[in-house]
């Protein structure tokens, strides 16, 4: 099996039937009953793929064979497969540090990015930019950004761009719960809201920045009452649940889109392991407990028991699907400590553009 | 060669990019209604409309991020800064983004965008207003830094900073846009990184950029008069430097003083004193000896603030030194 | 006359009656039928005073003895006049730089903001500060900042500081409208509501920041929504109103010292002058005639028909508050025009304090 | 004496000023209850309360801000920037507020605060996570700026900065948490702008600061074992600066090598260079030389990060130079 062959679902569906870029488009189907098969068995790939991805980061990181900071997306699968099923190609997506998931999710190859987490010459950004700083040029993936908050103000750039060129594309932007207290979100709201640009904002709220409770950071945890001092829509979802999130971006893309209107989003869901690979996946700030309880609502096993009730998935299904996975992530293992680190030349280069005018 | 004001030589060259090149636009804050500020983008909205010309919420740190949003699409924005005391709120989008967005994206990227606006102090601003910050950005790896003293150079750089593929910090002189000068007629460009000697002599080098190079053009003229001559070396870009210039310089002259607008401790001044030790160390007869602001945040107070910044008759007075004449 | 006697209403009625310090304070009175004719005549030579000092600021500046930016608070007057009438000696002031107005009714010397104006040696400041930067630690007046939006936080500072000390002070911050769009604004009303601090914010909504009307910088104008979003209470008055200033100030400063809990006002009021001394009055931005139908609403206008209407007010009185105002303007200009510049040797004291321990 | 980690040294400065004055008080992210991101602040909160010891949202602005205003009433409070990288949001708060407010008053406030946390690179934390920024806080007048290479003078350093009225800029070293040294038992304190001649030769000065320090102490044991003897003169605090420290040193060796950890252009070494040239001009023997990060964002990948950062290895090869060794 060619492991390069395979793309996210995202990649896939608008290969096939991508919607044309008339501005007409008809908003896909997102609800359970209206997916097909197909699609239901590539939402779960995806989100496994990711699963077993980062569990092999996680390996990799013990290993010594990946440095630095390193945060696992590991249980909030669903929002990055459901938010990329949603957009096309030519839409933008921009994240901050947690980033390996959504990278995988929107199509970039496993191998690059862990031959970037390797920091080896064949890695996406050739070893220089590392786990925090994933970034696929290809598939519009605009980073994998280190400061909280710092890439809200450039999504609004992004969707100032696409208003300026008169585009039809989004710019979806996932931060977390703890970013909407930092200046650069506000004013990337309000500026995105005032300007009519179509920018998805996507609060993943996994209740925690780092140790801090968003009780303990945030006076109004109300996304809605924020979204209203943009003037903005906000919606608040099932971040667990990928049809729930479909059916919101769904609404979000065809706002953006046709409305040409800014839409802020928060997805609830819970980070299942430590804030980074250096921190305790639990301690003062959560107790073992309360991780337990929010493991139950894992977004595979509740995709997986959704479709495995509609009986078109056998047992047999998902552990294929599980191995090819397993399979991705090894090649990508395997790709990444073949590759070479960069040349030391390397070093200065990409510092400046060339420029020839 | 017409004579135009600094202020309408950065106008024309604002104008004759966004002529050529529909991927260039201007935003920030007051720059369209109300003509800018400063009224170097005066006439602009009228002519590109509010696309082009954009003003902005007072949101230094979310508009300077929203132009490097735009340049990673590939357009080319100019993000003014009222003045650049203001732009320490968007410093983090400066430094962290705009000048690494390329080198941690393993060269995926450009970056062709433009910060600009008055830099240094004016007059009775106080403490808050008055600062120059050319040595912290030329401190940056991923930045270019420009910092034009003449109309000519206003123009000239401008129009390379426009094109350029990278982030460039161009720091305009508050107290210059009222300067008159020749500018040549026609496409004007002047290379970035290539310093201008903007006087010959063989007396002393004084080596200077931005509002400064007036100060030690003036001091060339006055000194002529006694006798001395010295060299004007104007880096007009502080990042990249052009050492060569320097080194040619006090290698004729053997001595040399380093004139700039702002503090001494870690300023531009002394990294070119570095350059010329290093490059020059057999040359030299006398230390190098630096102008620059006194190490106290501006004061508001007339005589103070002028007792504050480096001018012509401090210039003259280490000039003199260096030269063992008091 | 010894114009230094003279002091803003609010210190003189303090200084009376001060209320004391344990917590059960009433709140002073503020509707206009609960106000003495005493309290009345205070008011209106508060704002009278403001008035022909910034008058005197005007022709100071055109005749080159003030430097500099200079943003006059002309119209704004029943803002801080209403405000510091309601605050005790002991809470605290910031402010931006349209600070002079704010100063005078808060009790600074008229002489000692003259000369600082001036940039003399006897200025609040020694003549460092100019303008934009009135300090003045005796009536806990914490200035005059020159960045928009940056002492917003320090405000929070400063009610941390009190909550930190079990203090009952408050303290009150001002800024314009246009100073909301910045981060610094959202960051410190998200910890201000966090963490219970007794801070008053109040936006001086006049409509422009510079040339920009606050439909074209602001996506929400309701500031009401924008208090929610911090879970913080919130008003909306007639800022030309001084009587309407004094009793939603009432509600606030109660708010502040007996519940701990910030709140956020918006002042609706207008400047008559140019944004600062080097911009035109009206231009592109808004029209001679709006200004015209604006200065209809002059806050000491429109006291002084409310008082005249009462009778207890008669056109002499009027004539003989206003000649007050204008011998302590004049008082003013003299002992700043006879102050001499700082010594040279000033320019390097200050940097630093002295620490001896 | 006892050995002590360098972050144990400042948990023991933190705390010894906390018991010893209610008006100092700690605050930052994840300082309380997470007990700081590098366990610098572990126990404080169950020893002194979520009112002295206070977590804040990410919002580095704004509470820099909350400290300068806390600052103004005459409490002293200690900032934590869970790195500096962090800071540059909060940066208009500390240089046009904190460092400037004594000065625009008049003289009126002082400003008793510490901003700290850990400057500079780790192990490939990337172009965001990995910048040494005294070479910019040290251009700013009103502000101190520490950095301490040892656990003796990270802790004395921290108590006297905590005790001194004025902002200080406390620069930890995040790769020094865990090394060990000797801290003087009972109250040790180390005075702000004084350098320390950690290890003594007459070959060739190093001057340096902060991790340096370290890197240099090592090249001078290796360098001992060829016969070759250097001072180190570790700056300590480069805002003020012991100019003098300096001085005496080149003026003994007759050559320099200036060792830091950030950016070349305008970096602390400059000035060094500056005041070496100015004040020894005649005592020198070769140029200085300087040893420095490489001008480009810091690279992920080990290999690279490696050959970006300043080594013993290349701060060998600079002494050797400067003594016309090779
Ligand atoms: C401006 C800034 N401050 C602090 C940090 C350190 N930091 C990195 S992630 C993080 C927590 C962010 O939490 P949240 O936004 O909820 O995202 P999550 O990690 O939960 O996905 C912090 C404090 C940073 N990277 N940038
Ligand atoms: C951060 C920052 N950006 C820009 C400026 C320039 N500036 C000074 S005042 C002002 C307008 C502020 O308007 P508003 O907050 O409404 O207050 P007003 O002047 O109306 O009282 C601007 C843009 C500044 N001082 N600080
Ligand atoms: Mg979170
Ligand atoms: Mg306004």
């Amino acid at each position: 099996m060619s492991t390069e062959a395979k793309r996210a679902p995202a990649q896939k569906q608008k290969e096939k039937g991508a919607p044309s870029n008339n501005g007409a488009d008809a908003a896909p189907a997102n609800k359970l009953a209206e997916t097909t098969p197909a699609i239901r068995l590539e939402l779960l790939h995806s989100m496994l793929l990711q699963r077993r991805f980062e569990e092999r980061c996680a390996e990799a990181y013990a290993l010594g064979k990946i440095g630095g900071f390193c945060h696992l997306y590991i249980g909030q699968e669903a929002i990055s497969t459901g938010v990329m099923s949603m957009i096309r190609p030519d839409d933008y997506v921009i994240t901050a540090y947690r980033d390996h998931g959504q990278a995988l999710a929107r199509g970039v190859s496993p191998r690059a990015v862990m031959a970037e987490l390797f920091g080896r010459a064949d890695g996406c950004s050739g070893g220089k930019g590392g786990s925090m700083h994933i970034f696929d040029a290809k598939t519009n993936f605009f980073g994998g950004h280190g400061i909280v908050g710092g890439h809200v103000p450039i999504a609004a750039g992004v969707g100032f761009a696409i208003k300026y060129r008169r585009g039809n594309q989004v710019c979806v932007c996932f931060f977390g719960e703890a970013a909407v207290n930092i200046g650069a979100f506000h004013e990337a709201l309000n500026m995105a809201s005032l300007w009519d640009l179509p920018v998805i904002f996507i609060i993943e709220n996994n209740r925690y920045g780092m140790g801090t409770a968003i009780s303990r950071s945030t006076a109004n945890e109300d996304v809605l009452v924020r979204a209203q001092g943009y003037r903005m829509e906000g919606e608040s979802v099932d971040g667990q649940d990928v049809f729930a999130v479909r059916d919101c971006m769904a609404r979000a893309t065809e706002r953006a889109r046709k409305e040409k209107r800014p839409t802020l989003i928060e997805m609830r869901t819970y980070r299942f392991m430590g804030h980074s690979m250096s921190d305790a996946v639990s301690g003062t700030y959560r107790t073992k407990d309360e991780l337990e309880e929010n493991m139950k609502r894992d977004p595979i096993l509740l995709l997986h028991n959704r479709i495995f009730e509609g009986g078109e998935l056998t047992e047999g299904d998902m552990h294929k699907l599980d191995d090819e996975a397993k399979a991705i992530a090894q090649d990508a293992w395997d790709f990444a400590d073949a590759s070479p680190e960069p040349a030391l030349e390397k070093l200065y280069t990409d510092v400046y553009a060339d420029t020839s005018s | 060669m017409a004579v135009v004001t600094y202020r309408d030589a950065l106008t024309q060259a604002l104008r004759e990019e966004l002529q050529r090149d529909d991927s260039v636009f201007l935003m920030g804050e007051e720059v369209a209604q109300y003509n800018g500020a400063y009224k170097v983008s005066k006439g602009l909205l009228d002519e590109f409309g509010p696309m082009r010309i954009v003003d902005t919420p007072i949101t230094e740190l979310g508009f300077a991020g929203v132009g490097v949003g735009a340049a990673m699409v590939g357009l080319r924005p100019i993000v003014e800064f009222m003045t650049w005391n203001f732009a320490l709120l968007a410093i983090d989008e400066v430094v962290n983004a705009a000048a690494k967005m390329r080198y941690m994206s393993g060269g995926q990227f450009k970056m062709p965008m433009v910060f600009r606006g008055p830099n240094g102090a004016a007059l009775q601003l106080g403490a808050q207003h008055s600062q120059a910050w050319e040595s912290w950005f030329a401190h940056i790896p991923g930045l270019k830094v420009c910092t034009p003293g003449t109309p000519a150079d206003a123009k000239g750089l401008l129009k390379a900073a426009i094109r350029d593929d990278n982030p460039v910090v161009f720091l305009e002189g508050e107290m210059l846009y009222n300067t008159k000068g020749e500018v040549p007629d026609g496409e004007h460009l002047v290379p970035l990184g290539v310093a201008d000697l903007k006087r010959e002599g063989d007396h002393c080098s004084v080596i200077t950029h931005g509002k400064m190079a007036l100060v030690a053009m003036r001091v060339a003229d006055d000194l002529a008069k006694e006798g001395i001559n010295i060299d004007v070396v104007d880096l007009r870009t502080v990042r990249p430097i052009d050492v060569e210039a320097i080194s040619r310089s006090v290698q004729k002259t053997n001595r040399a003083v380093v004139l700039e607008e702002g503090w001494e401790i870690c300023g531009m001044g002394s990294q070119v004193v570095d350059f010329i030790q290093r490059e020059c160390f057999d040359d030299l007869d006398a230390p190098v000896l630096r102008v620059h602001q006194e190490d106290v945040p501006m004061p508001y107070a007339k005589n103070l603030e002028r007792a504050a910044k480096p001018d012509a008759g401090k210039t003259i007075a280490a000039i003199k030194k260096v030269m063992y004449l008091d």
